[in-house]
């Protein structure tokens, strides 16, 4: 009864680190039988010091920006070498690589029609350096680039939508899931891993010290994500929307931002209270887009 | 020790077929068994510019890499070049200009000094392929102009570089600006 | 000095950071009641080593790995594991 | 039987990378290297080549793209220039620590700002450290031949280092020769199939690209290093090896050409050798003894055999396409940093020359070696041919 593991453990990520728990559901989705790419970032540097390994599948870091494109010449090798039937190849990168500095890789990957699943997991910040803000981090947060000061109160963009970038670029498959839900993660992967030709899907990863909440707490905070619908979950098989993570009774955003000190700054001071409402705004909107209140 | 080397350039405008008159060339004597080297003049010219292309024929090896300044022959691909420049630059005293113009050698008032051969390219041109495309015909009427390649080897690369009808309209009309030349 | 095997490229074999025992990192430890235990798989599916399993129909802790992050005992549906703290040494 | 015709550098560079048969194949165009890739995607679209072509978004794409394919266990081939190579940098060093064979032929062209499409090697040269093996072809066919040497180097157990086949742009890439190309079967017996003993497989599933702390980066690179000495090896051999193979190509890794006593040393790389053979040669008939250093390969360095063919001479000149502002020409520095190890330590002298596309003729080179022997130059590194300049604001 217990699922194989493709996936440490000896592993050196931070006790109670959520992006571990993507990565462990998505190679156990797949059973193993796939080629990992990852980019440059938390995954990466603690699994793999020399001359140790926690991977139990083929695994390739080149690095931080071009995942999409390492991934494209794997698939274009066991093509060529009429190996196709060894394994899907698999992009595992972490939000700054993907919606950042690999955007341009991932383009060019879902542009051409490479049949890779692309996995961004997304803890919302560059936190293998120490959490600084990227195109993924949401507004309002504080981080080491956008902290929360007398006159800028954290983060002031919201996160870029690249589950729409996928689905521009006709990407077969696209969806959102979250650790909260590891039957949703398992059966999402599968079902890309099915599908022949470039998918992507963004799991919501939560991250404890660049989020700040106590270890124990991850997936804890990674359903209120959802439940507040500021993280929606869904997704669209050839460009249409077929199913969406329904919520019984949409929680208020406080509840979630009011967990995790990278929001803390916010129920300080009016200025606070007013991005809560935008953030609200945002979940609101969420939900009106993809039907999320049941 | 190359014991004979000849120095070409074509002039032209883009999209002539300087380079291709320049590389038929090239095949050309390759065929007659000697040593041939084309290249452009690499700009970022587009349609209509003034281009150069360049030629060597030699009875050895060609090593030489670098542009050529001192001309054993010009080939002027179309007349109105001569009122934008000096095509007849470094062209060696012995050496020879073949100028697609309707005028006769004569008529031209230009002032080159040294052995001169003109020949209205254009008209052949559309009389027999009914386009104005003078390289074949140039490279017809350098053969037959200098006798330093065979007409059968250029007839045989115009063949090869232009497939069916193309490649048989082409070869007549190089072969007609030979006998003229002769 | 001691001699070190570089490999060609820097290739590694699999499942190699296993010699990795995580386990000192914890000062809390995960402590399961079988009694009040359901054997409903959240703690071992959730857990980010993963270092959880069953074994003969037991839950079982690999505490050479456990990092005590604790999120075993948050998703318990029964409250069956209790974090208690490790004294070292 | 031999294919010997008049061809355009690019089509014999696309032909000799159609014998050799990559799997796989990205790129990304650029002027002056296009009529390569172009050539290929003929060869593809019309079944003349059967090898996965990916049309990457970026030259760095490009070379990525082949670090997969590569770490799968593909041969893999791809072309570029100038600005394309420098957006390669990053990977060119990852795929070299991988210790992937990828093999990249560069159409040698200079680097903005100012734009320019003209050819010189400030682009591959400054990619030096990059740990990649670096080619210098003389002509087109050199260019063609050097393809299966590189492979064959890169792919060596003892060597497993990415090359890159450097071509002059425009002056090779555009010109037409007459070309010895291979035939298939003859390129087989010369080349065997790439098959790595360690790539990317669900079979044995292996981790590449770890990350080496403090305690083995040093290592990594001390390695890599004594890859690149084997590597001058299995050069030399290569090529001679080709040589009894093709009966065609030089046999040694720094040929050298003219007068073995001659007492200057002229040492020059790409499709400038040949115009330097050519004014030794008149020099010689004036009775000056020049003999030419041909730097077929600029990495590994061949500083031994730099020493031993500078050995005797009062002179040694260097004629090289790059600059590196604030220095010198890095080839100048190589060839004295070689010789700063030999007893016979000549005079040096360095010019830049050719940058952006200026033709070098014949009159040019011999000025500046005549200025050298005469001892109208200081000892030191020039602009060669550089005009007299008055700066402004605007």
């Amino acid at each position: 009864m217990n699922p194989p593991d493709f996936f440490g453990p000896g592993h050196r990520a931070c006790a109670g680190c959520g992006c571990v728990i993507t990565l462990r559901h998505v190679l156990q989705a797949l059973d193993g039988k796939c080629f990992v790419v990852n980019s440059t970032g938390c995954m990466e540097v603690v699994s793999t010091p020399y001359p140790e390994s926690s991977w139990d599948v083929p695994y390739i870091h080149s690095l931080f920006e071009n995942a999409g494109a390492v991934a494209s010449g794997i698939e274009s090798a066991l093509k060529a070498l009429g190996r196709k039937d060894e394994g899907k190849v698999v992009v595992i990168a972490g939000d700054g690589a993907t919606a950042d500095i690999g955007v341009q890789t991932l383009s060019g990957m879902l542009f051409r029609g490479h049949d890779v699943l692309y996995i961004c997991y997304d803890n919302e910040a560059y936190m293998n350096t120490g959490v600084q803000m990227s195109g993924l981090t949401p507004l309002g947060a504080h981080t080491t680039t956008s902290p929360a000061g007398k006159v800028i109160p954290g983060n002031s963009l919201d996160k870029k939508d690249m589950p729409s970038f996928a689905l521009a670029h006709k990407a077969r498959y696209v969806a959102t899931s979250s650790i909260a839900y590891l039957g949703d993660i398992k059966k999402k992967v599968r079902k890309a891993g099915g599908i022949v030709g470039p998918s992507y899907i963004q799991i919501h990863s939560p991250c404890v010290p660049g989020w700040g909440y106590d270890s124990s707490k991850t997936v804890e905070v990674a359903r209120l994500a959802v439940e507040t619908g500021l993280y929606p979950i869904f997704e669209y098989e050839n460009g249409e929307l077929i199913s969406v993570r329904k919520i019984k009774k949409r929680k208020p955003v406080e509840e979630y931002l009011r967990m995790q000190a990278r929001f803390r700054h916010l129920f300080k001071d009016e200025r606070g209270k007013e991005i809560i409402e935008k953030i609200q705004e945002i979940a609101d909107m969420n939900a009106k887009k993809f039907g999320l209140d049941a | 020790m190359s014991v004979f080397i000849v120095e070409v350039r074509i002039h032209g405008r883009g999209g002539q077929g300087s380079v291709t008159a320049a590389e038929l060339l090239a095949i050309s004597a390759f065929k007659d068994g000697l040593y041939s080297q084309a290249f452009p003049s690499f700009g970022v010219e587009r349609r209509g510019a003034p281009v150069r292309a360049f030629l060597r024929i030699s009875d050895s090896k060609i090593t030489k890499k670098t542009q050529i300044y001192e001309p054993d022959y010009i080939i002027v691909q179309d007349p109105t070049l001569l009122d934008v420049e000096r095509v007849d630059a470094g062209l060696k005293e012995d050496g020879m200009a073949i100028i697609n113009t309707p005028k006769r050698a004569e008529e031209l008032d230009y002032g080159i000094n040294t052995e001169l051969k003109t020949i209205d390219a254009t008209r052949l041109a559309i009389e027999v392929l009914g386009r104005p495309i003078t390289n074949t015909a140039m490279i017809g009427a350098f053969a037959g102009a200098t006798g330093l390649i065979s007409i059968g080897s250029i007839k045989d690369a115009i063949m090869e570089r232009f497939s069916g009808q193309m490649g048989e309209k082409n070869a007549r009309l190089a072969e007609i600006a030979y006998e003229r030349m002769r | 000095m001691d001699e070190v095997v570089i490999t060609l490229g820097g290739v590694v074999k699999p499942g190699t950071a296993r010699k990795n025992k995580t386990g000192s990192w914890k000062v809390f430890k995960p402590v399961v009641d079988h009694e009040k235990c359901i054997l409903c798989m959240r703690c071992v599916n959730y857990c980010p080593e993963p270092c959880i399993s069953v074994v003969d129909e037991k839950i079982e802790m690999d505490y050479d790995y456990c990092k005590g992050c604790g999120i075993c005992g948050d998703v318990c549906p029964v409250d069956a594991i209790e974090m208690v703290y490790e004294t070292k040494g | 039987m031999i294919m010997r015709k008049v061809v355009e550098g690019s089509i014999a560079v696309a032909h000799a990378v159609r014998t050799i048969k990559p799997d796989v194949i990205a790129a990304y165009p650029i002027t002056p290297q296009t009529h390569i890739v172009e050539k290929i995607s003929e060869y593809i679209a019309n079944g003349e080549l059967n090898a996965e072509y990916v049309r990457a978004d970026s030259e760095f794409s490009a070379i990525s793209i082949l670090v997969g394919a590569s770490a799968t266990g593909a041969r893999t081939f791809t072309s570029t220039s100038s600005q394309g190579l420098a957006l390669m940098h990053e990977v060119l060093f990852n795929a070299a620590g991988m210790r992937l064979p990828i093999v990249i032929s560069v159409a040698n062209r200079a680097l903005s700002a100012p734009l320019n499409i003209w050819n010189d090697q400030q682009d591959s040269i400054s990619q030096r450290d990059s740990g990649w093996i670096q080619f210098y072809a003389e002509d087109i066919q050199e260019a063609h031949d050097l393809l299966a040497i590189a492979y064959r180097v890169s792919e060596d157990i003892e060597v497993r280092l990415p090359s890159m086949v450097c071509m002059d742009g425009f002056i090779l890439t555009h010109a037409y020769e007459p070309v010895e190309l291979f035939e298939e079967s003859e390129i087989r017996d010369f080349l065997p199939d790439y098959n790595p003993e360690v790539y990317l497989t669900t079979e044995n599933p292996l981790t590449f690209g770890a990350l080496a702390t403090p305690e083995y980066y040093t290592e990594f690179r001390y390695v890599q290093t004594r890859a690149m000495e084997r590597a001058e090896k299995k050069i030399a051999e290569s090529l001679k090896e080709f040589n009894e193979h093709f009966q065609r190509g030089e046999t040694d890794l720094l040929p050298v050409h003219g007068p073995e006593d001659g007492d200057v040393l002229v040492v020059s790389s790409g499709s400038l050798v040949s115009t330097v053979k050519e004014v030794a040669e008149k020099l010689g008939n004036d009775g000056f003894g020049v003999k030419v250093g041909k730097m077929l390969c600029f990495r590994p360095f061949p500083a031994d055999a730099m020493r031993k063919i500078a050995d005797g001479v009062d002179k040694v000149i260097v004629f090289e396409k790059d600059v590196s502002p604030g220095s010198e020409g890095a080839i100048f520095s190589e060839v004295k940093g070689a010789l700063y190890h030999s007893e016979n330590r000549p005079e040096a002298y360095g010019f830049a020359v050719g940058l952006g596309g200026r033709d070098v003729p014949e009159r040019v080179l011999e000025k500046l070696i005549m200025e050298c022997i005469r001892g109208e130059r200081k000892e030191g590194f020039h602009f060669g041919d550089v005009r007299p300049v008055r700066e402004a604001i605007l």
